[in-house]
């Protein structure tokens, strides 16, 4: 479904990929991990356009979609949802919904569909976005990913500075997504998600992929200490 | 000589900083970690005075920090530097650290041109290697040559304070190298806190480690007491890691 | 040391020397106008080129210069009131207007009044963090203040007529050609001064902590200086330079009014430092004196395209060539010599 | 009513024009940072317009149209590639605001031209005439109609994505730079509406614009960038104030007072009214 | 810093740029030049560029006649472009540069002010054709347009005739208003008048509603107006819709002529009444003659108002004074101008050699629906001008006297 192969890119001067390979697959649930600052988030930014690619390809379902802004690959299927449960906070949940379905031109059912993934945002519809707890702006910012009604869901670190319990809400949000099909490109840090969640992992590193494997793999010892402290 | 008591922060509702605590005594060499918005840059904000704390007090050396604005605060000796490095492309190498060495000056001596290079710049320049670029405008230089310039100009203000916010970010394997080497040598003869999440660099660097998560300090102490900890664990790993693998490294 | 001001001494000759010696008295006049333009728009080049300030009220400054010498010579044309005052029904010198009897005062009001007020304004809007467009701004609605303040106070000021009808000038006939060849020359030294001092300024530490200023006030501050006190003192002498220009250009040209400060002249000398070449000194110099020159030539060709001229000059340079005339010599130059 | 009191009235309408010719801005300056010079000539384009057709209701959509293409132009012509250099976008619109006013001067000639008040707003109320009462209802419905397209319709919610996280409206699917286009296009367009509001209180020549341009700034300075209940109490605001200064004083002074005011107020609110409170500092 | 070596040849070519265009070639020995300066660009165009046209419609009728000395007169003309001190620079150009024998400009007191001293420093002839504040004899100017005992006064006499004893001033807050409205309140003190108020607005104001508040609230027998160009617009508006009528509260106007009462729009000020020396409807056979050349040169759209005829005129006694001389040499042709009286559409003029202003008839006149001024009233006789009201008794210590 998604291919990306020898993507390098950065910030200004500053490189931080360095020739990054990965295949997400039909179906599939691929998990990033890596310590703080290896290059993640930079690398779902170069996935999904927000960064230009210094090199490489990304292609999505047989396309080409290095050269494209990021509004044209969500329109294509790449569903996204960034680190830090972004919304835009002076909107209310419905409207943070609503610019999303509307900008990729989806149908209003697509929002009752993605409040049935997560429907304890429903009570929260009229309430703007920015006054809702992280767990909460986490769920709607998933649920907003999901009205473009996407073919593949691109998601960093979901479960980051998020309460236990919604944690919990959320993986199974996404075990839920991932059985019905969804291929998944995840990046997580926590490894107990990961473990539960991926079927394979690719572990970052200074900008390298330095691991790849099942999930198996990851109980490694040698995988875990690319991990931790 | 560095002392942070209670300090809490609030942006919107959100506590980016929830009661901390801590003292870093003269001359150590202090890493500071946690997980993504552990509130590592929030507390350098504040000690630098960018963000004022809602409550609890900064202490450096004697004097109160809350409140100062950011240059008088450099001028008790306290100097940092930022994620992404802002050295001045328009100025020479020897003119940023130049002017990093200035602030000192009075005003109308400014006004005369650079004549030589003084004992601080020269300094700076043999400590961070940058001596055969001197000449060069900070323009041209490569993304680890600025971060090196970036700690040479802190290094020219001759702090007794210095924080580092992810020094090594986006260099390469000889680039970080080199700047631990640059940062244990800086350390001899003054007080370093570094944030920083490249952990092989911790590990060959740091002596003490303060553990930042979700606003407070979790855990302080050596590289080794600080991976021992399940609690560290738990926050880089995830909540149930001890549970779900059963294992520690 | 002797290469780097060779350009400098030629321009030097050709202006003190050359020009006096081949203009009409007329034409001599109105190259006096134009570097006093440019002396204003060396102001603008240290705080804009140079500080990033963009100041969109020197006209102001400009303004108190040239009234403060205006005052001065009313007062000296032999006793009595000023024309002015009289169909304005003012009876007696108001007290505002005694000290510029005193020409050492006339002047030093000229030159340290709009320090002064660029200090306090600085001070007040750099300390509040006010940068970029809202100082443009502000500065821009103290210009259009200023007028109004001038035309609402017609018995003190002269009102929209401004103050006009000077006999002489320290002692000299202004009617006279040799009196008039006399202040070009003054002038252009006052430039050239200005500007070997300003180059200096610029080249010397001071000149690299605007640039940095400029570039990263923010970074400025972690590095020990405190930038609001950078900017106002930059903003102070720029203001002085413009108040100097305003004491200058009233003799010269016979005139000061508030359409002389208003908020397009003050707009106009950013567009000829723009068009100049913002970043170089010699830049804002040589901006002013081409769009002078171009104001002149144009109004006595087709008046009505002048507008249309300076506007598409501006659109053109600050989409092509944004470093404006130096900046594109430069190039060319670099494109011929590599 | 005493003349004092009546001074209410006036100081409203007064800031009724000014919220209408900041309306505008609000989307240009506010929402996008972008110091548009020319916005003035919008407001002149939209004046023009009146004066062609001859009728004021008409002229209020076509107008809109008029000067919103303009925007349009101007924004696809030069501005975008001037996002984030805010002073080099108030110079090049400077030198685009000069072009306009002479291709005013050459297309309808240097007098001024005056555009019939329509018969239904002579005669008034108390001190405040019909075409004053129509410029505050005309500034009232502006504001409803600013704060309806933002909040309730498509492309509003559009732009207040961009604004509010300009890259995760991209990666949201929203083609950022169509909003910015649209933007523009309204910010310019209700320029054009303030235009015939004018031509109720004055004359239509080739300078209109110039007249309101800086205090149309200041109204959005001191209100806050992009807040439209800053900006509708900002022009409340500074419209008593003129209207009770001149009051007492002269119409000159007044002028001099409302400046005085707003460099008072930006010492006490550097940022205006209301601002934004955002996580991102550095 | 260098300078670039183009930039040096750049301030080179544009030194010699500037000498090079003084060598324009002076005209054939067989013409006279003669200088028109007036705004051709920025707000006073309006008003000024009417007045080029009828001075440049009088050298046409002239040189048609066979000219001036069996000379053609050329003239060249110059921008003032709005802006005083560009009318001091360019009538130093025509003066030295272009050696005009005359200059026939300047509109505002303002442009007036700053020409004054260049032409008294070259000793050149200026003829300056509006209406104006007084209190002002160059003896390097002629003034064809009124004084304010032609026209201020005149108008003062006529609300007095009316039974209008309580007035408001509304002015622009420049020279002219607040020189009439110092005499207006000295004639009001020696007549019996009462001034209600007096207010100044910035020029191009349009925020009348203070304004207005101010006057209906006093509630005065007439307003004098001595607001200028588009203010009076915007005034206006703001009057009418308060419900004031010309019958309830005329406001009598001094700077509105036919050309401004379209731009006012006739709705606004009709039946209102002004005062000038000159109206297009003035029953004369020379008026005739001048509205049917006017009409067939720029027009028959066109209407011909009181600055354009005093433009026309001057041209007129310019080459009548020369003809008398024989010579245009300034001193000759001012000496030779005293005394000369012409038949022109306002009825007879005549040049008051002292004071060199013109003896002219003050007239009032009221706005009329199609856009023209009915005169209702006039002085019978023409006024000798007297531009320091020394003949008027309350006028003493008004200034300059």
């Amino acid at each position: 479904m998604l291919s990306v192969t020898g993507l390098e890119s950065g910030y200004g001067r500053a490189r931080v990929l360095f020739g990054v390979s990965l295949e997400v697959g039909a179906g599939q649930l691929v998990c990033v991990m890596g310590r703080n600052g290896v290059g993640k988030t930079t690398l779902l930014n170069t996935v999904m356009g927000v960064l230009p690619a210094v090199a490489g390809t990304v292609t999505f379902d047989g396309r080409d979609v290095t050269k494209l802004k990021p509004h044209e690959r969500v329109r294509l299927g790449m569903g996204y949802v960034p680190q830090g449960h972004r919304c835009f906070p002076q909107l209310s949940v419905q409207d943070n919904l609503l610019v999303t379905l509307e900008a990729a031109k989806q149908p209003k059912q697509a929002l009752d569909e993605a409040l049935d993934l997560f429907p304890a945002l429903k009570p929260l519809l009229k309430r703007s976005a920015g006054h809702l707890s992280g767990g909460q702006q986490q769920q709607l910012a998933m649920a907003r990913a999901l009205v473009t009604r996407p073919r593949m869901l691109v998601l960093d670190e979901p479960t980051e500075g998020i309460q236990p319990s919604i944690i919990l809400e959320i993986e199974a949000a996404i075990e839920r997504l991932h059985a019905d099909g969804l291929p998944l490109l995840l990046v997580e840090q926590y490894l107990d998600i990961a473990l539960r969640l991926a079927d394979t992992f690719a572990i970052l590193d200074g900008g390298h992929v330095v691991r790849t494997g099942t999930a198996q793999d990851l109980h490694r010892e040698d995988v875990r200490r690319l991990l931790a402290v | 000589m560095l002392e942070l008591r209670d300090v809490q922060v609030v942006f919107d509702g959100f506590r980016a900083l929830d009661g901390v605590n801590l003292t870093v005594p003269d001359g150590e060499l202090r890493f500071l970690i946690g997980p993504n918005g552990a509130g590592k840059t929030t507390l350098i904000d504040v000690i630098t005075g960018l963000t004022r704390p809602v409550a609890g007090s900064v202490r450096f050396a004697g004097h109160d920090l809350v409140g100062r604005k950011e240059h008088q605060i450099v001028r008790l000796g306290v100097g940092r530097t930022f994620q992404t490095s802002v050295v001045f492309e328009e100025l020479t190498v020897i003119e940023n650290l130049d002017l990093a060495a200035g602030f000192r000056r009075p005003l109308w001596t400014l006004a005369r041109r650079r004549r030589g290079v003084s004992e601080a710049v020269a300094e700076a320049l043999a400590r961070t290697g940058l001596e055969d670029l001197a000449e060069r405008s900070a323009g041209v230089l490569s993304h680890g040559q600025r971060q090196w310039l970036e700690i040479g100009m802190l290094l020219a203000q001759r702090p007794r304070l210095l924080l580092l916010d992810e020094p090594v970010a986006g260099m390469s394997k000889d680039e970080r190298e080199r700047t631990g080497e640059l940062l244990t040598r800086i350390a001899d003869d003054h007080t370093v806190v570094v944030v920083e999440h490249d952990m092989e660099f911790l590990r060959r660097h740091a002596s003490t480690v303060t553990v930042l998560h979700e606003g407070r300090v979790l855990v302080e102490g050596s590289v080794d007491q600080v991976s021992a900890d399940p609690r560290v664990q738990e926050v880089y790993l995830g909540r149930k890691a001890s549970d779900a693998v059963g294992h520690r490294p | 040391m002797i290469r780097r001001n060779l350009p400098f001494a030629a321009v030097a000759v050709i202006v003190l020397v050359v020009a006096p010696l081949l203009l009409e008295p007329f034409r001599l006049s109105l190259l006096a106008k134009y570097l006093c333009y440019a002396i204003v728009a060396l102001g603008i080049g240290l705080a804009w080129g140079q500080a990033g300030m963009l100041t969109l009220g020197q006209g102001v400054f400009f303004g108190l210069g040239g009234y403060s010498m205006a005052m001065h010579l009313k007062l000296t044309e032999g006793g009595g009131l000023p024309d002015f005052m009289v169909w304005s029904g003012v009876e007696e010198l108001p007290a505002l207007w005694v000290p510029f009897g005193d020409p050492v005062l006339a002047l030093a009001t000229a030159v340290l009044g709009p320090m002064l007020i660029a200090a306090v304004l600085g001070t007040l809007v750099f300390r509040q963090r006010v940068r970029g467009a809202y100082f443009a701004i502000l500065t821009q609605a103290l210009a259009a203040a200023m007028v109004i303040l001038l035309v609402g106070q017609q018995g003190l000021t002269g009102g929209t007529n401004g103050m006009t009808n000077f006999f002489d000038v320290f002692g000299q006939d202004l009617a006279d050609d040799s009196t008039q060849r006399g202040l070009y020359l003054v002038v252009a030294s006052v430039l050239g001064v200005l500007y070997l001092a300003t180059r200096q300024l610029v080249n010397s530490r001071y000149g690299r902590l605007l640039v940095a200023i400029r570039d990263g006030e923010d970074r400025v501050r972690f590095l020990g200086y405190d930038p609001a006190l950078v900017k106002t003192v930059t903003f102070a002498l720029s203001a002085g330079m413009a108040g100097l220009a305003g004491a200058l250009f009233v003799p010269v040209v016979g005139i000061i009014s508030p359409a002389l400060l208003g908020v397009v002249p003050s707009l106009e000398l950013v567009v000829a430092v723009a068009v100049g070449g913002r970043h170089a000194l010699a830049g804002a110099v040589l901006g002013a004196v081409v769009m002078g020159y171009a104001q002149t030539a144009f109004s006595e060709q087709f008046a009505d395209g002048w507008l249309y001229l300076q506007g598409a000059l501006f659109i053109l340079v600050m989409t092509l060539a944004p470093k404006g005339i130096i900046g594109v010599a430069e190039r060319w130059r670099r494109a011929r010599t590599t | 009513m005493s003349a004092f009191a009546n001074q209410l009235p006036i100081g409203l309408s007064i800031g009724a024009v000014l919220l209408l010719i900041a309306l505008g801005l609000t989307f240009t300056f506010g929402q996008m940072g972008v110091i548009n010079m020319a916005h003035g000539e919008f407001i002149m384009a939209g004046a023009y317009t009146a004066f062609l057709l001859g009728d004021l209701v008409p002229a209020l959509p076509a107008a809109f149209l008029v000067a919103g293409t303009m925007g349009l132009i101007l924004e696809r012509a030069a501005i975008r590639h001037f996002y984030g250099r805010p002073l080099d976008t108030l110079l090049l619109t400077w030198g685009v605001s000069l072009v306009l006013q002479q291709l005013a001067r050459d297309l309808f000639g240097a007098p001024n031209v005056q555009v019939p008040a329509p018969a239904w707003l002579s005669g008034g109320v108390g001190i405040l005439p019909y075409n004053r009462l129509f410029i505050m209802g005309l500034a009232v419905a502006g504001v409803v109609a600013v704060w309806a397209y933002l909040t309730r319709t498509r492309l509003g919610r559009r732009t207040q994505a961009v604004v509010q996280n300009r890259r995760l409206a991209a990666t949201s699917g929203i083609d950022t730079g169509r909003v910015d286009m649209l933007t523009f296009f309204v910010g310019s367009g209700l320029a054009g509406v303030a235009g015939v509001a004018l031509t109720l209180i004055g004359p239509v020549g080739p300078a209109l614009g110039t007249y309101y341009i800086v205090d149309a700034f200041l109204v959005v300075v001191a209100g806050g960038l992009g807040q439209l209940r800053g900006a509708v109490l900002a022009a409340a605001g500074l419209g008593l104030l003129n209207s009770y200064a001149e009051f007492w004083s002269d119409a000159s002074l007044a002028k001099v007072i409302v400046l005085a005011a707003v460099i008072a107020f930006l010492q006490v609110r550097p940022q205006g009214m209301f601002v934004l409170r955002s996580r991102a500092l550095t | 810093m260098r300078i670039p070596r183009p930039i040096v040849s750049a301030i080179l070519v544009l030194s010699l740029a500037a000498c090079g265009s003084d060598a324009r070639p002076a005209g054939d020995s067989g013409d006279i030049k003669v200088g028109i300066l007036h705004s051709l660009s920025g707000t006073m165009a309006i008003s000024e560029v009417t007045v080029r046209d009828a001075e440049l419609l009088a050298i046409e009728e002239i040189n048609k006649a066979g000219g001036v000395l069996g000379k053609q007169l050329v003239p060249v003309v110059e921008d003032g472009a709005s802006d005083w001190p560009t009318f001091a620079e360019k009538a130093t150009k025509l003066i030295r540069q272009d050696k005009v024998a005359t200059v026939f400009g300047g509109w505002t007191s303002a442009s007036r002010k700053a020409m004054l001293p260049v032409f008294e420093r070259y000793k050149a002839l200026l003829w300056y054709p509006v209406q104006y504040e007084g209190l002002e004899s160059s003896p390097y100017i002629f003034y064809t347009g009124a004084t304010t005992n032609q026209q201020i006064i005149p108008g003062l006499d006529y609300l007095k005739e009316q039974g209008k004893k309580r007035l408001f001033l509304v002015g622009s807050d420049y020279v002219f208003p607040r020189t009439a409205n110092k005499i207006i309140k000295a004639y009001a003190a020696a007549n019996g008048m009462e001034i209600l108020g007096e207010e100044y607005t910035p020029l191009g104001h349009t925020e009348y509603s203070t304004l207005v508040n101010k006057v209906t609230q006093a509630r005065p027998d007439a307003v004098f107006n001595t607001l200028n160009g588009d203010s009076n617009v915007a005034f206006f508006k703001a009057l009418k819709s308060t419900g004031a009528t010309a019958e309830s509260m005329p406001v009598l106007s001094v700077s509105i002529a036919e050309e401004e009462v379209t731009g006012i729009g006739v709705d606004n000020v009709v039946g209102q009444p002004v005062a000038w020396n000159y109206y297009q409807t003035t029953d004369t056979s020379a008026n005739k003659a001048f509205v049917k050349a006017y009409k067939a040169r720029y027009g028959q759209d066109k209407v011909t108002s009181d600055p354009m005829e005093a433009g026309y005129n001057a041209v007129y006694l310019w080459a009548e004074a020369v003809k008398k001389a024989g010579t245009t040499e300034v001193e000759a042709v001012r000496k030779a101008a005293g005394g000369i009286a012409l038949e022109r559409p306002e009825g007879l003029v005549t040049i008051d050699g002292e004071s060199q202003h013109l003896y002219k008839t003050a007239r009032i006149g009221i706005v009329q629906p199609d856009g023209l001024i009915k005169q209702v009233w006039d002085s019978g006789e023409p006024i000798k001008p007297d531009p320091y009201l020394k003949g008027y008794p309350w006028a003493a210590g008004l200034a300059g006297q």
